[in-house]
Parts: structure tokens; sequence; C-alpha cells
């Protein structure tokens, strides 16, 4: 049991459950899942399908931190990724065709990768703070997404494209495979070869690191162009499952929520160890508040106030020094209850 | 103290000049560039422009000296907008007894968040990102609407104009001034203000040496509760409303303004008067784009994404390539 | 400025200068609306002093206190928000510079900071699309159960949609707004809160959206819970964007009720008459209609955003 | 009759998880005395000193402190309690200036503000009672580990306190150093502070102490007084085992070296780097031992940051197996088979939040590239093969790193670079905070891999261990490289001291 909650993930997948089982309490047949139309329907099945966009983007996110920066540019990234696809489509002659679709996925994610690259080398080899790199491509990727789409929102009609972030494959939306994959070959590349060891130890004490011969440099910028394919990806999804690119609205603020998850995952902003496993559960997390808030019908001028004090709960409940402090106090309560031992003197030094 | 010392304290300095004189150079830039831009009048619009902005920005400096991250800004402003314009307008109190409520309020909140930051070791940014949905959230259950303020006081402080010579300022823009004096006082000549590096530099030996590193960390977080609320205050002067949607993303600039000064984001090096300049580098780029004045909304941005690049750019070069 | 092809500059002998600050560019009615601004000034042959203000009232103020210190002729403006206009109005008034708002008005005591509003009423808008309402379920019996989507919070749209739908059906017990919820304006909020209303509300009846882009998010949210839009579930809403026009040639929307963006040429006339000195009226409404599906489908070939 | 103790603890308990770091230890400080705490790597000796400053609460047993019970919550009440304190990792704030770090929570101020002025000018002369030489507006993080560790001390004793407490202050001190701080410590000690002292330097400890008190695996094992016992019983007590004999405690004879002839592995000519080091040759053969004496801050770790490519060298020649190469970073001099164990563990070398496991193969991971992974078995194989070697404790390679005692840290900084199995090993500073035990197994180590071909680099303050293992040693004095010895057997300490100081060719 103990070994259990020691570990990493015990906490956030509590929360999760917690929220989840909080919600059955206002729909009960909150955790139905039927079949219609050959697709899988049900709540649980929308969280993890709007989910999916987010998990991508916090998948990224949480490389970068590891590496001890941030990525505030992704929001842009998946406007801008959503935009130049939806406009190949749309000037396509054969907007339905496979190789429109290859076309809109390889600009889509070629384009992402150059901006990952002009973060990756502002960051490790310009050094500029990521906070502030990032911040660059925040700003004028989002001018440049509305660039694409002239400010408009650019509807398309592909099938393939469609498939991406609305359709289903095997009676699952094909979304969710799709991040899962993602999830799958992150997972792998970076715990089953050695990626991983060095991102956290690059995160976690750069000068050792470049003196144990890691190249900091080039891995950090790999990083951040990580973390735009998959904010690019996350872009396709998002544009595709409304059949639109909104270059105006797309992503915004997504970066917060996918730092959040991060966070709530349990890996520090300050660098060093990550838990892809945390990140997603912390994207899960955020998405189904968003779902409770919605089924349960929290007016929308209060949500914000609803979505505060669930944050704080959850770190609060993750919070060893919250819980040693909870435990304390509760033996301490129960000690009161006779009287003070006679100890001479128990003052506090200097107090 | 020998020339050595002294050549190594002006060193530190670098950066700082640096910035300073890429910030002159962009005004020249813009002087040639557009009529009218060069006078004194569109300088002293800078700070009047970014008063709340410049004090909001101050309390940020604290916070990212420790190392930390202040999310609620942008929102705790709002909230003070709001509170002021409701209870001035709404329940007729006077503006004398708001004023200081909302200082109050604003400090109160950051002292919590630091607190709870630090007694239950939970990562700022977590923090203060629930300060910022939880200040938000309530402007709108205090009212979705924007509220506006009539008060012979507010507008009194709104329009008075202070002249100098030909030119004037706004009293908030002296109220800014003012704070950042006091910031560069604190944090450069007082203990507060060098235990605040001292955590930035290291948690832990600040505690191992025996430093207040809770009051330290609570205070830094009240600070920038404070001047979150007193920037809120210099907005509704600037605004004469209160707004659930004001002062959005403010926090971003804030902190870019901080980072652009050239305090490091991890703590521990910085200069308040950086900040200083980190806020005039982002006014001066919204100047030069108004004078600009055939922008289409896209090229605003991606103008304003490249000013900042070539400006940090050129910051970093620069710098980097002192021995 | 001058010369070039100031071939419409008449009178005084330079162009007129109309300095436009934009709230931003957060959707494509606001493109449309700005596009409009810009196409039409050119016509006119007004050189355009255009700002963006990226949905913030500071740099709003920013730019109107740019456009006194470039002494331009005429100042308009949306405002992004009613209140907090009084300090910068005067000195454009100090300045003798008139203004014109657009598209929103201000909440200023002092009448005499603006001399015109043009633009739409949301209250009105609202109202429309309640009274559509009543009038199609006039013989409905039973509780009609209405879900909204809302844009986004504190957002004067959406304030004034909201309110105004709601007068509309305040009188009627029967219609119930069972959920409402705010789905930021954009077509993947509204499909994504439309997908938890389908799921948490055992009967919809009706959607009132406070824009086609949530709308039209909605629709593919009822498609794929295997219902028909338009025939299962009612939707109303505000806008009348092409995409909007159709879907509702498809019967996937019931009523729409239109905002118009395209009100640039009206406001070129406008500030060439307030130049002039000619008296113009306070409130000037932009030309705007309901639509029907077939009136729609009849308006789709010239829609132009 | 005694008199009353300062500061007393009775049965203090400690435990971490997993670990009991402290079970149920007494301990007696008395005014006017110094005291060492002994005992292994690992004994719990920093732990105690934790508790005692309040960093850690104890999870039972009692602290009193002139005569009162008391609870203490934190540094700054045992500062204000008048407990000093110079803990074994340097806890100072880098970023600040070296008068900022002597004087912070406690800066001279006029009219509520700081005195900046009279703040240097007081640094400045307190760091020259201590016979340094820097400027102390500078910033700490431009000052070496041994220096940093001197403004710990000065900061503490300036503090004035009842109770000084220093936690291995010489563990990369030099002689001259360490003559002055025990002066230092005697004149307190003669003003009635009481002063806890830990280090792993027995001939220290028999200086300066009057008692001590030594810790086995987290227990009491006894309180002495020095004259009571004798080095050779000292160390039983603290290994817990009757030891065959004094020579193994590492004071023992030389060892018997081979000169070694051929083509040096790496050749410096007139290398140099501005403001670090003056131009100087060296070459090192496979199988040779070469030793870097000198005073702190004479520029030994600069010289070698140069052979490692850490730094850039900005003239001269650096040929590696006879061809000239430019190291353009570590990670060249890494793939030339250079391995650099860095003397500031904390900084420059460790990995915290990593696990004991992964800390140790970290450098053997990067130079196979991120796509060729050790495998578990493989890391574990190593991690368990050197925790056994060195006797790193816990014995657990999950460990975190940041948990371990320090000289346990440095064993694993050690085992990283031991087992890439470089052709060079540029050792700085390697027995830094190592018990005496593991100190003679980490000699015998390097004396064994020079045997079989390895060339060593050995830099350390302690010049008799410079002696006992090196072929040459070469002597810097201010950033310049003034001698080459031979170590032919005739050469002693005070003849390297000489030279140092003379500063000529002997
Ligand atoms: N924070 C911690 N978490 C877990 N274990 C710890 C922690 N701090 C110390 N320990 C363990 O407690 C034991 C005692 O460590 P301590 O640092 O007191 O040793 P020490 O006697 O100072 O050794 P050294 O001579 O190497 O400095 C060690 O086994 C160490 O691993
Ligand atoms: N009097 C001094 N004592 C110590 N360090 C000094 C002194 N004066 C200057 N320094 C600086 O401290 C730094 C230490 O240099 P370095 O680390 O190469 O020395 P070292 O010989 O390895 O000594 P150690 O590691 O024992 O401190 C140098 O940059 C040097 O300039
Ligand atoms: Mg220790
Ligand atoms: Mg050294």
């Amino acid at each position: 049991m103990k070994a259990v909650t020691r570990s990493r993930l015990f906490w956030p997948a509590a929360v999760l459950a917690v929220l989840l089982v909080a919600n059955l309490a206002f729909t009960p047949d909150f955790f139905a899942v039927h079949v219609r139309g050959g697709h899988l329907y049900g709540s649980l099945i929308d969280i993890l399908h709007f989910g999916a966009p987010l998990i991508l983007v916090a998948l990224g996110m949480t490389l970068v931190i590891a590496t001890g920066g941030i990525d505030l540019s992704v929001g842009s990234t998946v406007a801008i990724s959503g935009a130049l696809a939806c406009l190949h489509i749309s000037e396509s002659a054969d907007p339905g065709g496979l190789a429109t679709l290859l076309g809109a996925l390889g600009i889509a994610l070629g384009t992402a990768l150059l901006l990952g690259a002009v973060n990756g080398l502002l960051v490790a080899k310009a050094g500029v703070q990521p906070i502030i790199a990032t911040l660059i491509l925040m700003v004028a990727g989002r001018g440049v997404a509305q660039l694409i789409t002239d400010g408009q929102i650019i509807t398309v009609t592909s099938d393939p494209y469609k498939m991406i972030g609305g359709g289903y494959w095997l009676t699952m939306p094909f979304a969710i495979l799709l991040s899962a994959a993602v999830v799958l070959a992150t997972v792998l590349l970076t715990r089953s070869t050695a990626l991983g060891l060095l991102l956290e130890s690059v995160g976690g004490n750069p000068v050792a690191s470049r003196l144990v011969g890691i190249r900091a440099t080039r891995l950090v910028a790999l990083v951040y162009v990580f973390s735009a394919l998959c904010a690019a990806l996350a872009g396709l999804m998002v544009s595709s499952n409304v059949s639109a690119a909104d270059g105006n609205n797309a992503g915004l603020w997504i970066e917060l929520d996918a730092i959040l998850a991060v966070v709530l995952g349990g890996t520090s902003l300050n660098g060093g160890r990550f838990s892809l496993g945390g990140t997603v559960l912390g994207a899960l997390i955020i998405q189904t508040l968003s779902t409770t808030v919605y089924t349960i019908g929290i007016p929308p001028e209060t949500t914000l106030v609803f979505k505060a004090f669930v944050v704080i709960a959850v770190c609060l409940i993750q919070s060893p020094a919250f819980r040693a402090k909870l435990a304390a106090r509760g033996t301490r309560t129960r000690r009161t209850t006779r009287p003070h031992a006679a100890a001479p003197t128990n003052r506090e030094v200097g107090a | 103290m020998n020339a050595n010392a002294l050549l190594t304290r002006l060193r530190g300095q670098i950066p700082l000049l640096v910035t300073a004189v890429l910030l002159v150079s962009m005004f020249s830039v813009g002087s040639a560039q557009y009529d009218g831009f060069f006078s004194g009048q569109v300088v002293l619009n800078l700070l009047i422009d970014n008063a709340f902005l410049l004090v909001v920005a101050v309390g940020m400096t604290f916070v990212v000296l420790t190392g930390g991250i202040d999310l609620s800004v942008g929102a705790v402003v709002a909230l003070s907008t709001m509170v002021s314009a409701w209870l001035v307008e709404q329940h007729g109190w006077p503006p004398l007894l708001v004023i200081p409520l909302v200082l109050l309020m604003g400090t109160a909140g950051g002292w919590l968040m630091g607190w709870i930051i630090h007694v239950f070791e939970i990562q700022p940014f977590i923090v203060t990102l629930a300060g910022m949905f939880l200040a938000r959230g309530l402007c709108y259950t205090i009212s979705v609407e924007s509220i506006s303020i009539t008060d012979p006081q507010y507008t009194a402080m709104a329009q008075t104009r202070i002249p100098l010579g030909d030119l004037f300022v706004s009293p908030s823009a002296l109220i800014a001034l003012l704070v950042v004096a006091a910031g560069f006082v604190v944090l450069h000549h007082t203990r507060l203000g060098r235990n605040v590096y001292a955590l930035g530099g290291s948690e832990q030996s600040a505690l191992l040496m025996g430093l207040p590193v809770q009051r330290t960390k609570t205070a830094v977080y009240a600070i920038s509760g404070f001047c979150s609320a007193l920037g809120g205050v210099l907005l509704t002067f600037y605004m004469l409303s209160g707004y659930g949607l004001h002062a959005v993303g403010l926090e971003l600039d804030a902190i870019a303004a901080v980072v652009i000064g050239g305090t490091l984001l991890t703590g521990g090096s910085g200069y308040l008067l950086g900040t200083l300049l980190g806020v005039l580098v982002l006014g001066l780029i919204q100047t030069v784009i108004s004078f600009q004045g055939t922008l289409s909304s896209w090229w605003t941005r991606i103008v304003i994404g490249a000013l900042l690049f070539v400006f940090i750019v050129l910051q970093r070069l620069i710098t980097a390539r002192r021995p | 400025s001058g010369g070039g092809s100031g071939s419409a500059d008449k009178g005084s002998g330079h162009k007129l200068v109309v300095g436009f600050s934009q709230v931003g560019a957060e959707s494509g009615w606001r493109t449309a609306n700005t596009k409009s601004v810009q196409d039409a000034a050119k016509k006119a042959g007004i050189e355009l002093k255009f700002s963006d203000a990226q949905q913030k009232q500071e740099n709003q103020i920013k730019a109107i206190r740019s456009f006194i210190q470039q002494k331009v002729d005429v100042i308009a403006f949306s405002p992004v928000v009613e209140s907090g206009w009084d300090t910068v109005l005067k000195e454009a008034k100090d300045a003798h510079i008139p203004v014109i708002l657009t598209d929103r008005a201000v909440d200023s005591k002092d009448e005499s900071l603006y001399v015109s509003f043009l633009g739409s009423d949301f209250v009105e808008e609202g109202k429309k699309a309640g009274d559509w309402l009543v009038k199609e379920y006039a013989a409905a019996t039973g509780d009609v159960n209405v879900v909204q989507l809302e844009g986004t919070t504190g957002s004067a749209p959406a304030n004034d949609r909201k309110s105004g739908f709601a007068d509309a059906v305040k009188g009627q017990p029967k219609f119930k707004v069972v959920a409402s919820q705010t789905g930021d304006f954009t077509r993947a909020k509204g499909k994504e809160v439309m997908q938890a209303f389908l799921k948490s509300q055992p009967k919809i009846d009706v959607l009132y959206a406070h824009n086609d882009d949530m709308a039209l998010g909605a629709i593919q949210a009822i498609e794929e819970a295997g219902k028909k839009p338009g025939t299962d579930i009612k939707i109303v809403s505000v806008d009348g964007v092409k995409d909007a026009f159709t879907a509702m040639s498809q019967g996937k929307i019931n009523y729409d009720v239109e905002c118009n963006p395209l009100l640039g040429d009206q406001l070129m006339d406008l500030a060439k008459k307030v130049k002039a000195g000619e008296s113009v009226p306070r409130r000037i409404k932009t030309e705007e209609g309901t639509f029907t599906p077939e009136q729609a489908t009849a308006a789709l070939p010239n829609r132009q955003y | 009759m005694r008199q009353q103790p300062v500061l007393e603890v009775r049965g203090i308990r400690k435990e971490f998880p997993g670990v009991v770091a402290l079970d149920g230890v007494d301990f007696r400080l008395f005014p006017g005395e110094v005291h060492a705490l002994m005992g292994e790597n690992g004994a719990g000796k920093s732990t105690l000193i934790k508790v005692l400053t309040g960093v850690y609460q104890a999870d039972g047993g009692e602290v009193v402190l002139a005569g009162e019970r008391v609870r203490v919550a934190g540094p700054l009440q045992a500062q204000q309690a008048g407990i000093s304190t110079v803990y074994q990792e340097v806890n100072l704030c880098p970023n600040l200036s070296v008068a900022e770090n002597v004087f912070i929570g406690r800066e001279p101020r006029r009219f509520g503000l700081i005195d900046w002025a009279a703040m240097r000018r007081r640094a400045a002369e307190l760091v020259r009672e201590l016979d340094l030489d820097i400027d102390v507006s500078a910033p700490l993080n431009s000052y070496s580990i041994a220096v940093q560790q001197l403004v710990a001390i000065v900061r503490a004793v300036d503090v004035s306190a009842k109770v000084l407490i220093l936690d291995e202050p010489t563990s990369s001190l030099d002689r001259d150093e360490v003559r002055r701080l025990f002066a230092v410590m005697r004149r307190l000690r003669d003003q009635g502070v009481a002063i806890l002292f830990v280090s792993h330097f027995l001939d220290q400890v028999y200086e300066i102490c009057d008692r001590m008190t030594v810790l086995r695996n987290g227990r009491l094992e006894g309180e002495y007084r020095t004259g009571e016992l004798g080095q050779v019983e000292l160390v039983s007590r603290m290994i817990g085992a009757e030891l065959a004999g004094l020579d193994q405690l590492g004071g023992g004879k030389r060892r018997e070296r081979t000169a070694r002839t051929g083509e040096a592995f790496l050749r410096a000519d007139r290398l140099t780097r501005r403001g670090a080091v003056e131009p100087y040759d060296l070459d090192i053969r496979p199988g040779e031992v070469i030793g870097l004496a000198g005073l702190l801050g004479s520029g030994r770790t600069e010289a070698a940051r140069l052979l490692f490519g850490a730094d850039q060298s900005d003239g001269g020649t650096l040929r590696i197996e006879g061809a000239v190469t430019a190291l353009r970073g570590p990670r060249d001099a890494i793939a030339h088979g250079i391995a650099f164990c860095s003397e500031n563990r904390k900084t420059e070398g460790l990995v915290g939040e990593l696990t004991v496991r992964e800390n140790i193969v970290l450098a053997l991971q990067a130079a196979r590239g991120w796509l060729r992974p050790l495998s578990r078995t493989a890391q574990d194989a190593y991690a368990l093969k050197w925790i056994r070697a060195l006797d790193i404790r816990p014995g657990n390679p999950e460990a975190l790193v940041r948990n371990l005692s320090g000289g346990n840290q440095q064993k694993v900084l050690l085992a990283r670079w031991l087992i890439t199995d470089p052709k060079l090993l540029i050792l700085d500073e390697p027995t830094r905070g190592i018990d005496i035990g593991a100190k003679a197994e980490i000699q015998k180590l390097v004396a064994n891999l020079a045997e079989d071909g390895m060339a060593v680099l050995f830099i350390s303050a302690e010049l008799e261990e410079v002696l006992r293992l090196s072929h040459r040693i070469g002597v810097l004095r201010d950033h310049r490289m003034v001698a080459q010895l031979d170590n032919d057997g005739e050469l002693t300490p005070e003849r390297v001291m000489a030279t140092i100081a003379s500063g000529a060719h002997a």
C-alpha cells in the first residue's frame, strides 16, 4: 500500500478518480459508454477526445520543462499548423484526396519543424531565456496564423482530413488513438533510449551535464522542435475536429493549460525529473474539470472561482508538505486531549 | 575600494547599458521614420500610458528575483478596478476609503499565495495561476458588465495633467516612478532586498545561512500583490472603469518587461532599473506600431514579434561578445 | 501626405485623414469589419490610420492619443468596452477632433464627447432571436428546453445578446434555459460544450448560440450524437456569416439574426459629413436583417464574408 | 564538578525513508572546548549537526541549550540562540558578492539602509585576517570552492556566537589555510566559545581537539578525551573492527614507482588561458601519475580544466597521442579518452535529483550517445560493482544522490569516471570529504590503475597524498607552473613547500 501511495502517479491519478466520481453524482450515467452509429459514445470518450490535443501539447511541453525551459509558443503553433493545412486543402483541386492530405500534413509539420528550430536556436545557441525566446513566436505566430487565414475561418470538407481529429477507427475516435500512439512513442523514445536520462541531467544540472560530455545545445534545441511538432499535430487535430481553421482562436491559452498539466503531473518547472504518465493524467484532470463545469452546470460567471478552488485543492492534496502537516495536526489534536506534559520549559528558541 | 572592484561592478551593469542604448536607438529610428515621433511628449506618454504596467512589473521583479513567478497580477489588477468601481459607484463609498482597502486586499491576497507556496511547498506557477482564476472569477461574480466610474475624485485623478514646461505628465506616471524609486531602494539598500537576491541565488543556502526565508517569500508575493492592486488603482484612474476583462494577459507583459530588463527568470540576478527599461521597450514598440498606422491586425502582431526579436537578439549578441 | 493620386481631394486641398482604432482581430466577423473600413477608405480617397488594439482598452486609448498627436481629422473607433472613455475623448474634444463610434456605444454621460454612433445593437439582436423563438413555439404547450452557448464571458456582445434574449422570452415560463455555458465565440468550444450538453441534458429542444461559429461547432456535435440539427434541435444564432448560410440552406440552422460588419462605406460618408461641418444623426443603425433558411439560401451566392 | 554544557542532546533519533541516520545519540558540548565529531562517511555527523541547528526536526530525543530544553525551529532560530554553523557543502549564495555573503542577514546599516561602504570595508578586514587576498565586491561564484569555504568560515566566525559548528571546513584547504583557521579557532576557544569540529584528517583532529565523540552507523560509540584514545584505536572505534595496522590508514609507506618512459599520452606546450593560467608545459605518459601542488588559488584547477576543454585555451598547443588537438569542449576530451572529476561536486559534478545508479552511468552513457542506451542490467551491474568497491552507503543504487552524505557523494562522482575507463584521468581533489578508510582504498585504486597503464593527473590540497601517489609533481604558484619535481623518494613535503614559497625551480 505504502509503495502505491509513494508512486509519483498515485496522487494525480487519485485526483482524477475523485473528479470523475464527483461527476457521477450529478450525471448518473456519466461512466456509461454506448455504441452509437458504430462509434463509442459517452462522456469518458469525450474527455479523452477533447483532451487529446492538450495531451499532445503537454507532452512536448514536458520535455521542454524537463530541460529547465518553457515553451509559450505552442498555442500559436497550433493555430499556424491548422491554418496551413486547411489553406492547402481548401485551395487544392481535390480537397478529399489522399495526396492533398499528405501535402497538408507535410506543410504543417514542416513549418512546425522550422518554428521549433527557431525557438531551439534562440534558447540553446543564442542563450536567450526560454520564456522570452518563445514569447516572440507566441506573439508573432498568432499574427502569422491570421495572415494565413486572412483573419477568416477557413472551412474545409475533406474526409481524410476530418479523420485526424473527428474521425473514428475501430469504433474509437481516431484522435484518441493518435495521441495514445504519440504518448507511447514518446515514452519509448525517452525511456528505452538514454534520451530521458540525458534530458533530466541537462535540466537537473546543466553545468555538470556539460562536463560529462552531454551535447546539451543540440538536445535542448531538439526538445523545442519536438514540442513544436506535438503542437502542430494538436493543431491539425483541433482544426480537423471542426473541419475549419480559426487563426484567431485556435490554441488560445493552451500553453497555460499545457504547463498546468505538466505541473499537475508532478514535473517540476525547475527542470530535471519528468513524468510523461503524470502529464497525461494532468491533461485529463484539466479536461475532466472543463467537462465537469459543463455537465454540472456551473454558471460561466463562477466557473473560474470553481476552477481556482479545484486547482488549489488538487495541489494541496498532492503536496507532501500539506499531508505531513495534516497528519501532524491530527496527532497533535489527539494529544491535546490530555493535559500538557509538565516539561519545565518548552520554548521556541528565539521565537 | 580599488579600481578593479569598480570595474567588476561596472561590468555587471553592462547588460543594463546595452538595453538602454538599444532603447535609445530604437527611439531614434522611430524619430527618423515618423513625423511627430521625436518629441518629449511621446516619451512622457510612454510613462503615462504604461504607468500601471510599470508598477505591476516592479512587483513582478521582486518575485522573479526570488526565482518565483506571479501569474495572478493581471487578474488582481482587474479585480482591483472592479472592486473600486463597484464600491465607489454602486455603494457610494468614498475613494479615500476604497483605495486603501483595495491595496490591502491585493497585499493580503499576495501574502496568502506566498504563504501557501512556502508552507505547502507548491510551485508558484500553480498557486498564482489559481490566484489568477480566483481573482478573475471574483470580477465576474461582482458583475460581468463593465462599471464606469463618475466619481469626481477619480475623474480628477484621471484628468489632472501636471505641466512640465510645454509638456505634461499624469499623476499616475509620477506615482509609478515613485514606486520604481521605492522598489530600487528596497531591493538594493535594505535587508529585505538582499534577502530577495539571496533567496533567488539558492533557497537552500539562504535557509542554512539563517535568513528569514518564509518571511521573505511571503513578503515578495505580498509586494507583488500590493503592486498589482496599485496598478489596478492606476488603471482605474486611466480607464475610469472597472471591468473583469481589463488587463488580460498583463502578466505576460510584466514578465516580459522584467526579463527583457535583464532579470534572470531563475532568480538571483537582475535590476529594477532594467525592469523600467523593459517596460519602456514594450511601450515603445507599441508606440512605433501606432505611429506606423497602416498595419493590419495581423501585421501588428508580426511586427511586434519581429521588433522584440531584433531587440532580444541584439541584446544577446552585444552582451555575449564582451570578454 | 498630400500629392499622389489625390484626385478625391476637394476644397481644402489635402486628403481627409481618419484615425480608426479597431478592437482586434478576434473573429472572422471582426476581420470583415476591418476590411470593409479599409476598402471603403481607399474607395473614398480618405487616408486611413489604422490601429489594432488586440482586445485591450489601454491600447485603444494609446492609439487615440497617438491619433490626437498626429492631428488626424476624424477619429473613429469600436470601443472594446463601454466605459472608461471620458478622459481620452475629452482630450480629443480639446484638440477639436470629432469622434465617431462604431459597432458599440460608450456609456459616457457627456454627450458632446462624440458626434455619432454607427453600428449594431447587440441587445436588439438577442431580442430578435428571442422573438423568433416565441413565435415559433407559440402553439407549443409543454416546456421548451433551451440551451445557450454564450460568447466570451464579460464581453459586451455576450452580455447584451444574453439579456436581449432573456427579455424576449421573459413572459413565457414554458421557455426554460436548462443550460448555459460560454463557448468563447469559437467553433471548437461550441462543439465541446454542446457535446457535454447533449450528455447531461436529457431533452434539448432549442439551441441559442451567441454567434454562428459556436452554432456551427454545435451542429457537428449534434450530428455526431446521431441527431438532426434544425429538426431534432432547433437552432437560432446571430451574425449571418457565409458558413452559417450554407448550413441554413441545408436546414441545419433555423433562424439567423444578422449582425452586419460591413459599415465601412457608411462610416466614410459620415466622416466626410462631420468634417464638412454637416449635422449628422447621433445614432445610425447599420442595415441588418434576419434570415430564415429560405432567405438565406437566396442570399447565399452574394454573401461576402 | 565540570561546568554546564552549552549544548547537549539526549537520545536524538532521526529517520529518513529507509535509513535511520541517528539512533539515540547523546552529545555534549562545553564552553571553551574544541570537540571533534568523528565517524565514517554516512555515520550521521552532518545529520546531527542539522538536527542541532534546526534544519531537520528530530524524530525523538531532546536538545538542551544552556540548561533549557528547546525546540530549534530552524537555522534562523539557531543563529539567534547563538549557534553559528558552517555546513558541509558550501552553503552560500553564489550570486552575491563575498562581502554580502559574509554579512547577509546582519548587514551594517545607517538610517535603516545598508551601509555598503562599511560592509565592504569590514568584509575586507575579516577576509584579510585569514590571509585571503580577494576582491570582496566580486560575486562569490568567481572564486574556487576553497575560497568559498573560507568565506563561509569567515561568516560563521564573525557572528561571535556561543557555539561554532564547523562541518568539514578543511576539506579543500591547504596547510597554511588550515594553520590560520586553527589559530582563529584557538583564539575563539580561549574566549570561551564552544567549537564543534568535523574532519576526516586525523592529524588535524589530534592537533586542535580537546575531546571527541565517535559515531558509528548513526549510533553513539563513545565520548573520549583526545589524549585517551590513540589514532589506531579511534579508527577501529569508527569502523567497528580491529585494524591490522596503521599502515592501512593511508599513512603508510609510499608505493613503489617504476619510472615510465615512452610516448606521452598528452603533451601541453605553452598552454595558457588569459587570466587563469600562464603558459605551461606538461606531459603525461600512460601509467604515470602526475601530481599538481600549489597553494589555494594557485591555478591547479584551471590548468587542469584546459586539458579537458572545460575552458578554452587561448594560446599554446595540446597534443594527444602525438597529434595536435584543439579541444572544443569536454565532449571532445572525453572522445579522446580523458576524464575529469571536478573538485566541486555540488555544482559541477552530481545531478542531485537523479539516483546513484544514474549518476554513475551518466558519463559513460553520454559518450555512447542517446541511441545506445546501457541496458538496465548493465547499469545495475556497474552501480553495484562500484557501490561495493568504494563502500558507498546506503548501498541502494536507487537512492537519490542528493540524500547521500558528502563523502558518499564524492565516491559516486569518482565511480562515474572510473567506469568510463579513460586513458587519462584528471582527479581534482578526489578525496575531498572522504573518510580515511575509503581514502586509502581510493589511493590504492589510483595506483593500481596507473600500474595498468592509465595516465593520471592528481590534484589535492593534501600534499602527503600527492607525494604518496605521484611520479612527478608540477608546482604552481600564482597561476604559473614554477617547477616540475621528480618524486624520487627523497622529495619531502617540506621541499615542495619550499619550492612553492620560493617560486623557483628546485
Ligand atoms: N535528506 C536525506 N534523505 C535521506 N537520507 C539522508 C538524508 N540526509 C542524510 N541521509 C542519510 O543519513 C545518513 C547520514 O548522513 P550524514 O550526511 O549525516 O553523514 P556524515 O556522517 O556527515 O558523512 P560524511 O562524512 O560523508 O559527510 C546517510 O546514510 C545518508 O544517506
Ligand atoms: N588569494 C587567493 N586565494 C584563493 N583564490 C584566489 C586568490 N586570489 C585569486 N583567487 C582566484 O580563485 C580562483 C581559483 O583558482 P583555481 O581553482 O585554479 O585554484 P586551485 O589552485 O585549483 O586552488 P583550489 O582549488 O585549491 O582553490 C582563481 O580564479 C583565482 O584567481
Ligand atoms: Mg557530512
Ligand atoms: Mg582547485
